[in-house]
């Protein structure tokens, strides 16, 4: 099952793709992202699922992902690994001044969301978070980037409950 | 027992969207008691008597072209809560579940979502005034920058009940009711549907909601079942909806400014 | 509109109860809401009643599992902290490479059927390490 | 022409005066693409539309007014302004009044005559201002501004904490020292909306948690325009006469502090030296040379509370207040002495705001014991047909 030939994308979207990514390392992702979206443009939900990371990760306990912190409030940090949820996770104490949001982490996963089924209720109640164990910072951020950042949407912090 | 099988096969029927012979009568005459008794069930029959603009096209802001499968699955749309939290009127949307987390069918999503964008954009083509809810706290702001930019409304803090039904007390003046509502998510943080879909349906007013695997999709108009706790999908489903708003108002003044040249 | 129309949402959806005003009279056709066209035109695809129970209701739910994924356990079994994922970028995961060699291995020799998984899993092994992938 | 106009408006609570600018009053609504709008909203553009039309008749009024006034106080119109205007309306108009917003006035009519409606629609009836639905936009308005200025300095430390681009006092906390968040009621003014005190406190929680953020200095403008300087505010003020100011003795070259405080019908000037050896000059009396023991320990009193006996030495001379003002012309000079604790009380009460002026860590101490305050009392007037006060004659059966 060959990977199918990149075909010429539209070159508009071409020029416009390269000009958001300046830094070394985001042009490797970029020159898969182009090769990834051409290649899943007309494929159906199925084999896009079938094919798709979620599936390679098979079972969860202690899978070791790859994650960005999103946000980092005092010392959580919450880490996006492109699932549904953030895991939550406490900065560690040597050197938690590198872990700024942007920076990559790697983690090991253990429950994608936690909910939990309390006594007599007939539905979970979910934390809306996802439970995994900080391993180490595989990339800091703010060195290798310049000041100018490809503008990466980062999940804002819930403000505080202004009800 | 009836009921629910006619439904059902109305349901494909009109999915199927049959075309219905369209009268040759130009004027647009009043459709009888009859008619109408039939519309309730199967709404397509009142096709004949609806404004012109309205008949002909099947897709006139071209949604079907924009919505793309893989731009959904990258947005993370496909993603659902753990089947633990599924409900039981949720299930239809539900390609399945992948070791406790239930996953969406973007196909069906890709369905509804279009429809819902069909029905932004005519509202907004016809001057109608739309409010987007949420009480999600992650995407809060996201979604009173999108509402401001259209300048259409948006209510993103605590609901005070009668805000819709009891505007005379509450606001002093009896004011325009939205002509559509928008839930960017249904459930509030206390996981009950969100107060303002009972008000709206019951001052009639049309909601379109996007429903997690663990919300109720009861009094909703419109559904899209999709994820709504990620930053990513709300801000792809903002962004539909803010295309779907500025082609509705584009077309708008097209039209105004066809009228008085008339 | 707001005026009259009947606040008993359980009563039915918006749909028919505005059009029971139409019918009823109490409501003209001309100034009947801005969103009823649009209604008409292209109808919600689920019924939009409070009260009807949708498709699929109390069915369990279709768990997803492929083939690969038994070789997939079996991988991951072996070689637990292999490299990480990263579920963002489409850079091939270590477990679908394997896959992918381990489908290639299996289709170089079709005749052996008897040839059980523990030789292609070597196979494949071997493969890996040469182009210079470490599985720990 | 100045009359309070009392009208119904159609928002029957006349709320917080807000955007009231005259509506677009574009008139042909041209109902064929609009949708027709309701009835009852149809009743609100006319009312507003005769708002418009009888607010512009009081504001022509009002300018012919002050012309008038102008003539008859012989002023130039240019020069009469709204101070002017006070005061010719006073000098016209005099009132005994006490209460002065009861006083005839002359003011514009948008300030007298009630707001008619205090939000605004457009034409088709669409409700200005995207927050409209939350019932008090303003408010969350600005809850959400903060909440957007949280994120951004979050994001802007986030990425400008290691990198030398950036200069430093950027990045630190705001100081916002020597002020303090507005109170709620300066807020309504400032937002031109009345919002519950839930709402205040949430307010402030979102501005303390902005202002402690590392690097939310680059918002110092945003969060000082919420802020008021400290000193708007002084501290609780004493009821009588306040702390004296430390003076240099001359000759002696020792702290001294005086006031002047009275206690009944005695006027004391009291006058505390500091470094003494605890000695008392009233009118030339020692301490010991009073009679009573009381008036004694009514001396002591405030040295005790605060622990500084014979440290300081005090004089004082006193006058009857009754003796000095002139009495009507043929009304004998009352020379009454004054009575046997007056004197004492009105001299400790100067000691005591002596001391707390010489050494000021012990002015509380003085406060708590009441030692501070002047004691109003006076003399209660006796009246007709009874012997005092308040005593009646005795009372006689036959």
């Amino acid at each position: 099952m060959f990977r199918a030939i990149i075909r010429a994308r539209p070159v508009k979207q071409f020029v416009e793709c390269r000009a958001a990514y300046s830094t070394p390392e985001s042009i490797i992702d970029f020159v898969d992202s182009v090769a990834e979206t051409s290649e899943s443009q007309n494929k159906s939900f199925a084999s896009l699922l079938r094919h798709s990371k979620f599936m390679q990760l098979g079972d969860f306990n202690g899978r070791l992902v790859v994650g960005k912190i999103a946000q980092r409030i005092q010392d959580d940090l919450y880490i996006d690994f492109g699932l549904k949820f953030n895991a939550v996770c406490k900065a560690p104490s040597v050197g938690s001044e590198s872990y700024r949001s942007g920076a990559r982490v790697l983690i090991r996963l253990l429950d994608p969301e936690l909910s939990e089924r309390f006594l007599g209720s007939n539905k979970d109640l979910t934390l809306l978070e996802a439970d995994a164990v900080l391993v180490r910072l595989l990339s800091n951020t703010n060195i290798a980037r310049k000041p100018k950042v490809p503008a990466e949407k980062e999940a804002d912090k819930p403000e505080i409950p202004a009800e | 027992m009836s009921r629910v099988i006619l439904r059902n096969f109305i349901r494909n029927f009109s999915s199927a969207s049959a075309t219905v012979p369209r009268t040759a009568t130009t004027t647009v005459t009043q459709p009888d008691s009859t008619t109408l008794q039939k519309a309730t069930v199967q709404p397509t029959v009142l096709k004949p008597y609806v404004s012109k603009s309205l008949q002909n096209e099947q897709d006139l802001f071209g949604f079907e072209k924009a919505v793309h499968i893989d731009e959904m699955f990258k947005a993370r749309l496909h993603f659902g809560h753990k089947i633990g939290t599924v409900h039981e009127n949720m299930k239809w949307a539900l390609y399945g579940e992948r070791l406790g987390v239930c996953i969406f069918d973007l196909e069906t999503t890709k369905k509804y979502l279009v429809r819902a964008l069909n029905f932004i954009a005519h509202v907004s083509m016809r001057g109608g005034m739309i409010l987007f809810v949420t009480s999600n706290r992650d995407s809060m702001f996201d979604v009173e920058k999108a509402a401001e930019e259209v300048n259409q409304y948006s209510h993103v803090r605590k609901w005070q009940s009668g805000t819709l039904t009891n505007t005379r007390q509450l606001l002093g003046a009896s004011v325009r009711l939205p002509d559509t509502i928008v839930f960017m998510s249904t459930l509030t943080s206390l996981g009950e549907s969100h107060p303002a879909i009972v008000e709206a349906t019951k001052m009639a007013i049309p909601t379109i909601g996007i429903v997690d695997s663990n919300s109720d999709p009861a009094y909703l108009t419109y559904l899209i079942p999709a994820n709504d706790d990620t930053p990513n999908s709300t801000e792809y489903l903002l962004r539909l909806f803010k295309m779907a708003v500025k082609k509705g108002q584009e077309e708008r003044k097209r039209q105004q400014q066809q009228e008085p040249g008339k | 509109m707001a005026q009259f129309v009947a606040r008993t949402e359980r009563s039915g959806n918006i749909f028919s109860r505005v059009t029971g005003l139409i019918r009823a009279g109490q409501l003209s056709w001309s100034d009947r809401p801005l969103w009823y066209d649009v209604y008409v035109s292209s109808p919600p695809l689920s019924p939009p009643d409070w009260n009807v129970k949708l498709a699929k209701h109390g069915e369990p739910i279709r768990p997803i599992f492929y083939e690969e994924d038994v070789l997939r356990a079996k991988f991951y079994k072996k070689y637990r902290n292999t490299a990480a994922i990263q579920i963002d970028s489409s850079k091939q995961s270590i477990s679908q490479q394997f896959l992918n060699e381990y489908q290639i291995i299996k289709n170089e020799n079709p005749t052996e059927e008897n040839k059980e998984e523990e030789e292609i899993f070597e196979k494949t092994e071997k493969r890996l390490q040469e182009n210079g992938i470490t599985l720990k | 022409m100045i009359r309070f106009i009392s009208r119904r408006s159609i928002g029957t609570t006349m709320q917080a005066a807000s955007m009231a600018s005259p509506m677009s009053s574009n008139s042909d609504i041209d109902s064929s693409s609009v949708r027709k709008i309701g009835k009852a909203l149809e009743t609100y553009l006319k009312h507003s539309k005769q708002n418009i039309a009888m607010m512009e008749k009081h504001r022509s009024e009002f300018e012919t007014g002050k012309r008038h006034l102008a003539k008859m106080m012989s002023l130039d119109i240019h020069e009469l302004d709204q101070k002017a205007i006070d005061r010719a309306i006073e000098y016209l108009f005099p009132s005994g009044l006490t209460d002065p917003n009861a006083r005839p006035v002359m003011r514009p009519p948008d300030e007298i005559l009630p707001r008619f409606q205090r939000f605004e629609f457009d034409e088709e009836g669409r409700p200005e201002g995207s927050r409209f639905f939350t019932l008090n936009p303003k408010i969350y308005g600005l809850l959400s501004e903060i909440g957007m200025k949280t994120q951004s300095v979050m994001k802007f430390y986030d990425e400008h904490v290691g990198s030398r681009n950036v200069n430093k006092n950027d990045l630190d906390v705001a100081n916002l020292s020597g002020s303090q968040w507005i109170t709620h009621e300066k807020m309504k003014k400032k937002l031109h909306e009345k919002f519950s005190n839930e709402m205040y406190a949430q307010i402030l929680i979102a501005f303390e948690n902005l202002a402690q953020l590392q690097g939310s200095s680059i918002e110092h403008k945003f969060l000082m325009e919420y802020r008021e300087p400290l000193t708007a505010s002084t501290g609780s003020k004493l009821f009588g006469p306040s702390i004296p100011t430390v003076q240099i003795c001359a000759e002696t070259n020792r702290r001294y502090a005086e006031v002047v405080t009275h206690c009944k019908d005695t006027r004391t000037t009291v006058r505390v030296f500091d470094a003494g050896k605890g000695k008392f000059n009233i009118d030339g009396i020692d301490l010991h040379d009073f009679r009573h023991l009381q008036s004694r320990e009514i001396l002591l009193a405030p040295f005790i509370v605060s622990s500084t006996l014979g440290r300081f030495d005090v004089n004082a001379t006193s006058v009857s207040i009754s003796a000095e003002t002139p009495e009507a012309p043929n009304r004998i000079q009352k020379t009454s002495i004054g009575g046997q604790s007056s004197l004492p009380r009105a001299v400790r009460h100067g000691t005591s705001l002596c001391i707390a002026a010489l050494n000021p860590e012990c002015t509380e101490k003085l406060r708590l014991s009441g030692l501070l305050t002047l004691d109003p009392r006076k003399k209660e007037r006796s009246k007709v047909n009874q012997p005092g006060a308040r005593a009646k004659w005795i009372w006689k059966r036959r």
